[in-house]
């Protein structure tokens, strides 16, 4: 029997493990549905991932002296790993998984102390990394082709690519690409969008781009299934399809030749995966209830104004970034009000009884 | 829910702000059985501080024979209570013994072996109706009737409180929302009348208009009877109130009763409330009807290494090892020993400790309902705790910079706001002791505030120290000037006489000459 | 007035001062382990580059461009900055004696703080006009304010992280540092449009 | 070369003025930050930080030299007071977290000699000659300065028992072997 231990003498909560389970589960409709659309690259490419991410976790752990067992087993590294794959073009190479995975590990997680220290979230740093060091092989973005079809590499084949190079003639543009390409060019919008754009496609996968920016409906639903499950809290997915659809919808109805509709915001790129899957992560995100809606507001407002404006097409992961950089400023500015005090932390004045 | 008078936009507003928990009941089978009285042990131990405030002072001696509801010990300041005999018998001593505390150190405790023949001095019983509300709270206050609720504060200082301060409304906690605990339940079921009549005689004593009896959800039987006993009383009303955890504590209550706030730095009286357990009512009801002293409490024994939960009333006293062999003893070695609630109750590591004036319940918990003892994990700032706290603090937030050992940041925080629920640690998925880093800090900088007025203190007497010094000193200096002085005087006096004795000398030696 | 406001986005964001041109690296490690001291700082800053390009303007347009004594610039510039933050000092001192006991011992460092003098530098390189440099210095002291108040905030909760003792420090300022230049990378090319 | 040499003497002495005439018009009184230190301290002059009585350690600390942490009577709460106010980092851990001590007669050894409460710096000794002496608890601040003059060794530092109005939650133990390889408890430096 041990003295000294602290009430409360009983735990109610889920333990950490059993959260990023859920989590997986809920990734995992849209990741079999990319695997379909993609192939034995985009499978071998996950898997690449995920291992580079346990590996890497594993040796960091060692290092540190601690046994791996219990770090692995909170499923956090494979997670990491996971989101990382879903963010990558499908036909990357081998070596962008390890890498990224690698640098997701080390630099963004084990640097800063492990689980729960780290500032910025490390698929999107990894994503981020990848995208700036070797921004030819990661904008490779090809049509989908699902697994029994013509043209889809044997899983012999699929080897090929991912430990080789993609063949010619396969790659093409994803919808944010092509529109950015045609906006260069002086095309409008109606021009450029025309055969090009259905939102019943992009929601069920049916474009070029990365395994988690295909199935918004997918990752929408498995999104829906965490907050259901009060895995996550409904503030920040909220707060970001918000943030991203308000400017996007007041910009079309401006001008609708200049901006995009805002259901094609939200329904391409990794809009869908980054407010339920991404901009959720506990540790970078704020953990005041205000701080989490101008945080969700900012990821989406600064997205819609990467895309509309900025250098690259897609603005999800470099939103959620620069948000993760904010956000301790924001827990710090947005302290919730305490009971009997008011928001500036001085005590409630005492009320007159109201007579009875 | 049934909340009356509460403005349609606090009731809105608590769609949206969801604090608490939900733990599992585990209410029954305890809160199925009739309170049973246990048989006197062999001994009973009677600590000195039972209650917050002041120990009390014992005002018998060694080997003196006590009847049933004599005076022990008396307060000791004007936030103390009096220590009663529960039963007829010998003073066998004075002395340290374990009492219920988290350190498991010990404190003085009166030891009365009970001679089984339950004398009794007189009590005189009163109509509270015909009594001043000061004499009311004085006879509440000799009859060392402590809050119920689990902060044992004495319960006549609450009384006089509210003759300082209006009252507008009365509210009787019989929220209970600790797991495990059905004393205040059975109590109500049991003694609804009791409870009603404590309730109007503290709404006599401070004069409050309306009095709100708030009972959780989970208890239907206790507000059933409460509302038969209450049925044609005026004013009296009972309110149904949500099961969630902490409920029962006495801002929340209110809160969410009558959507008001206590002030932070203030008291419910600020406001015009005033909250009294039910197991007080109940007390206060006996102190006054029958002039009975506070010496027996209801205590629910259960847990699952328990063979059977059940309520039981005992004198104050009994160890609780008696309790839990009254229970028919343990089936399983308990994983955790607990006295009080599991919430907020203390873990002790024997039986062997006395039933207090605040003691609601001895759990035997079972490896399966303390959670299997993992170590505390990492924080993954998930705001579980965020969510769950009822006060609006940032647990996480503190609880880091306690590690960091900056106490100060997390006072900045809202560290002196936390009431110790335990609500976040409850809900926290690594198992982090955010209590205890509470308790931790809150300790520290308690011992810290001490220290510094013991500073303060030292400082004041150095400083008058060197003054004495200083004085003596120039006295010392002073005296020797002086001294100097006068021998010096002196020294000049002797060679001026010596000096005129010679002069004379010559004087009449020449005048010798001349003659 | 849309070009102005590019200018501004495009020295505060795009071309940040700290993360995109690594300039005044010294306060931004130095002076940021609190946010109120960072934002006193950030503020001290931007009030010393807006007013030191506006007098090195007037030193290079006034004095060195028209005796032909270009090759002083550097020289008379340090003098300018020097002086100024000097007098800044003293003056801050006297009104506002917080904010001084605050950054006392940091605002020697703004002397010294190439962010000032390169700001200064560049401006007389690109010759641009008065408006347009004092817009490009505000710009740069807000992009300053905005990489040090993010960076502060981010070492305050650095603090409270188990980082290991191989990068805590200077190590893991520098990391977070890199991993926030990767994220302003997003802003390129928002001026383009 | 005339002009260059000309137009900096010139900017330079102008500047040198506008200076120095700042310097005049914004003077300010440099504050007493060794009075303010002193303040601080417990001034018992206990002499146990090495340092002549609180006014030299307060002298001492505002020049520098002496570490926040060099008055065991202040404890941690002085320390970090000190550290706040001299605006340098204090690792909490750092300062040991010693047992608070003060003085106890045994009065069997005890001949009454006053040695000890001519020393004391806080008169918390109390006796007289050939009278077994007392300590008052309450204004002892453990600098042992009896101890030491004590010819019999009655008198005694003794570890303040912890009661259960005095105790304290132990802080939770960290994670057991957090990075304990690597790992500092702070960063940030």
């Amino acid at each position: 029997m041990n003295l000294f231990v602290s009430s409360p003498h009983a735990h109610g909560a889920r333990p950490v493990g059993q959260v990023m389970l859920l989590v997986m589960l809920a990734l995992l409709p849209a990741t079999l549905a990319g695997f379909w659309h993609f192939g034995w690259p985009a499978i071998y490419l996950w898997l690449v991932t995920v291992i580079s991410c346990a590996f890497t976790e594993t040796l960091c752990v060692r290092l540190t002296g601690r046994k791996a067992g219990p770090a692995l087993a909170d499923g956090s590294a494979v997670l990491t790993g996971w989101l990382l794959a879903l963010s990558l073009p499908p036909w990357a190479p081998w070596w962008a998984g390890v890498i990224g995975g690698a640098f997701a590990m080390v630099v963004c997680k084990h640097a800063f102390g492990g689980l729960g220290q780290n500032l910025f979230n490390p698929a999107m740093a990894a994503r981020v990394m990848l995208l700036i060091s070797f921004p030819v092989e990661m904008t490779q973005w090809l049509a989908p082709v699902p697994l029994g079809s013509a043209e889809a590499p044997s899983a012999l084949g699929a080897l090929a690519i991912t430990f080789g190079a993609i063949p010619d003639g396969m790659t093409s543009a994803s919808l944010l690409d092509h529109v950015r390409n045609e906006a260069t060019q002086g095309i409008t919008l109606s021009t450029s969008l025309t055969g090009v754009y259905d939102p019943l496609e992009l929601s069920v996968g049916v474009r070029a781009g990365s395994m988690g920016e295909t199935t918004a409906l997918l990752l929408a639903g498995g999104g829906i299934f965490l907050l259901f499950m009060r895995v996550i809290g409904v503030r920040i997915p909220a707060a970001f399809l918000l943030g991203i659809a308000l400017p996007a919808a007041l910009a079309h109805f401006l001008a609708p030749e200049r901006y995009l509709p805002p259901m094609a915001h939200l329904l391409a790129g990794g809009v869908m995966l980054g407010a339920f899957f991404i901009a959720t992560d506990y540790v970078t995100s704020p953990s005041t209830p205000l701080g989490q809606w101008v945080f969700g507001l900012g990821c989406g407002l600064l997205t819609w104004i990467i895309r509309t404006w900025g250098a690259y097409p897609e603005g999800v992961a470099f939103a959620v970034l620069l948000m993760n950089a904010a956000t301790p400023l924001i827990d710090h500015y947005t302290r919730p009000r305490i009971f009997g005090r008011t928001r500036s932390g001085r005590s409630l004045p005492p009320a007159a009884p109201k007579g009875n | 829910m049934g909340a009356p008078d509460t403005p349609l936009f606090v009731r809105l507003s608590r769609l949206l702000k969801r604090w608490g928990a939900h733990p599992e009941g585990h209410k029954y089978p305890a809160a199925g059985t009739e309170i049973t009285a246990i048989p006197l042990p062999a001994l009973l131990t009677l600590p000195l501080s039972q209650h917050v405030g002041a120990p009390a002072r014992p005002v018998v001696a060694v080997g003196q024979r006590v009847l049933r509801g004599q005076l022990l010990a008396e307060a000791a300041a004007t936030i103390s209570a009096p220590i009663h005999a529960p039963t007829s018998g010998t003073v066998t001593g004075i002395a340290e013994v374990p009492v219920p505390h988290p350190s498991g150190l010990s404190g003085m405790a009166i030891l009365l072996a009970p001679d089984g023949l339950d004398e009794a001095v007189e009590f005189h019983g009163a109509d509270p109706f015909t009594l001043e509300p000061a004499e009311i709270a004085r006879r509440v206050a000799a009859a060392g009737v402590v809050g119920l609720g689990g902060a044992a504060f004495p319960a006549a200082v609450k009384l006089s409180q509210g003759q300082r301060t209006p009252i507008s409304t009365l509210i009787i906690n019989g929220g209970e929302c600790e797991p495990y605990l059905s004393c205040d339940d059975r109590l109500m079921r049991e003694r609804a009348p009791a409870v009603v009549d404590g309730a109007r005689i503290i709404r006599h004593t401070v004069g409050a208009g309306r009095v709100l009896i708030g009972v959780e959800t989970n208890k239907p039987e206790a507000i059933a009877a409460l509302r038969e006993a209450a049925a044609g009383l005026e004013g009296i009303r009972v309110v149904p109130v949500p099961s969630r955890y902490p409920m029962g504590s006495a801002q929340q209550l209110i809160s969410w009763l009558t959507g008001l706030e206590v002030p932070a730095e203030g008291r419910s009286a600020d406001i015009g409330m005033l909250v009294h357990n039910v197991g007080t009512a109940v007390a206060i009801h006996r102190a006054i009807r029958f002039g009975e002293p506070f010496t027996k409490r209801v205590v629910t024994v259960t847990g699952g290494a328990l063979r059977t939960p059940r309520n039981l009333e005992v004198c104050l006293g009994t160890p609780a090892a008696a309790l839990v062999e009254f229970c028919g003893g343990l089936v399983d070695t308990p994983a955790r020993l607990v006295i009080g609630g599991p919430m907020m109750g203390i873990a002790v590591n024997t039986l062997d400790l006395p039933i207090i004036k605040g003691t609601g319940g001895v759990l035997a918990l079972s490896a399966a309902e303390t959670g299997a003892r993992r170590e505390e994990g990492p924080c993954i700032r998930c705001t579980s705790c965020v969510g769950a706290c009822p006060i609006g603090l940032l647990p996480l937030e503190m609880a880091a910079r306690i590690r960091g050992g900056d106490l100060g940041a997390s006072v900045d925080l809202g560290l002196k706001d936390c009431i110790g629920c335990g609500t976040c640690a409850f809900v926290c998925p690594s198992k982090i002791p955010l209590v205890q880093y509470f308790n931790h800090a809150k300790g520290e900088l308690a011992a810290r505030e001490r220290s510094k007025l013991k500073q303060d203190a030292i400082r004041e007497l150095a400083e008058a120290r060197s003054a004495r010094m200083e004085r003596e000193a120039r006295e010392k200096a002073e005296a020797a000037a002086r001294r100097k002085a006068e021998r010096e005087r002196a020294k000049a006096e002797a060679a001026a006489k010596a000096a005129a004795a010679a002069a004379a000398a010559e004087k009449s030696a020449s005048e010798e000459n001349t003659a | 007035m849309n070009e102005w406001l590019m200018v501004l986005l495009g020295t505060a964001l795009v071309n940040n001062v700290v993360l995109v041109k690594f300039l005044g690296l010294c306060p931004f490690m130095g002076v940021s382990r609190k946010i109120d001291s960072a934002l006193g700082m950030s503020l001290a800053t931007t009030f010393v580059l807006v007013l030191t390009s506006a007098l090195t303007w007037v030193l290079e347009h006034e004095l060195l461009a028209p005796l032909g004594l270009g090759y002083l610039r550097i020289l008379g510039f340090i003098l300018v900055i020097a002086a100024t933050v000097q007098f800044v000092e003293l003056v801050m001192k006297k009104n506002t004696p917080e904010l001084h006991q605050v950054l006392g011992l940091y605002l020697p460092l703004i002397t010294t703080n190439c962010a000032v003098l390169g700001i200064a530098l560049l401006n007389a390189q690109e010759g641009a006009g008065f408006v347009p440099s004092v817009l490009y210095a505000f710009g740069s002291g807000v992009g300053f304010t905005i990489a040090l108040i993010l960076f502060a905030g981010l070492r305050e909760r650095l603090a409270l992280a188990r980082v290991p003792a191989a990068f805590s420090g200077a190590p893991i300022g520098f990391i977070t540092a890199g991993l926030l230049a990767l994220a302003f990378m997003g802003f390129a090319g928002l001026t383009n449009h | 070369m005339l002009g260059a040499i000309l137009s900096l003497s010139l900017l330079g002495v102008s500047l040198g003025l506008v200076l120095g005439l700042a310097a005049r018009k914004f003077r300010v009184e440099s504050g007493g930050i060794e009075a303010e230190l002193q303040a601080l301290m417990p001034g018992s002059n206990c002499g146990q930080c090495g340092y002549p009585g609180c006014a030299g350690a307060a002298a001492a600390l505002a020049r520098g030299e002496a570490a926040v942490t060099c008055c065991p009577p202040g404890g941690k709460a002085l320390a970090e007071t000190l550290a706040a106010r001299l605006g340098v980092s204090l690792d909490a851990s750092a300062v040991a977290e010693e047992l608070p001590r003060i003085a106890g007669v045994q009065e069997e050894i005890c001949i009454g000699c006053t040695k000890c409460f001519k020393v004391c710096p806080t008169d918390a000794v109390l006796g007289a000659a050939k009278q077994i002496h007392v300590v008052i608890r309450e204004a002892c601040t453990g600098c042992a300065k009896c101890e030491n003059t004590c010819p019999t060794g009655a008198i005694m530092l003794t570890p303040v028992p912890v009661t259960l109005q005095t105790w304290v939650w132990p802080r939770p133990a960290a994670t057991p072997s957090p990075e304990s390889v690597l790992a500092g408890a702070g960063a940030g430096a």
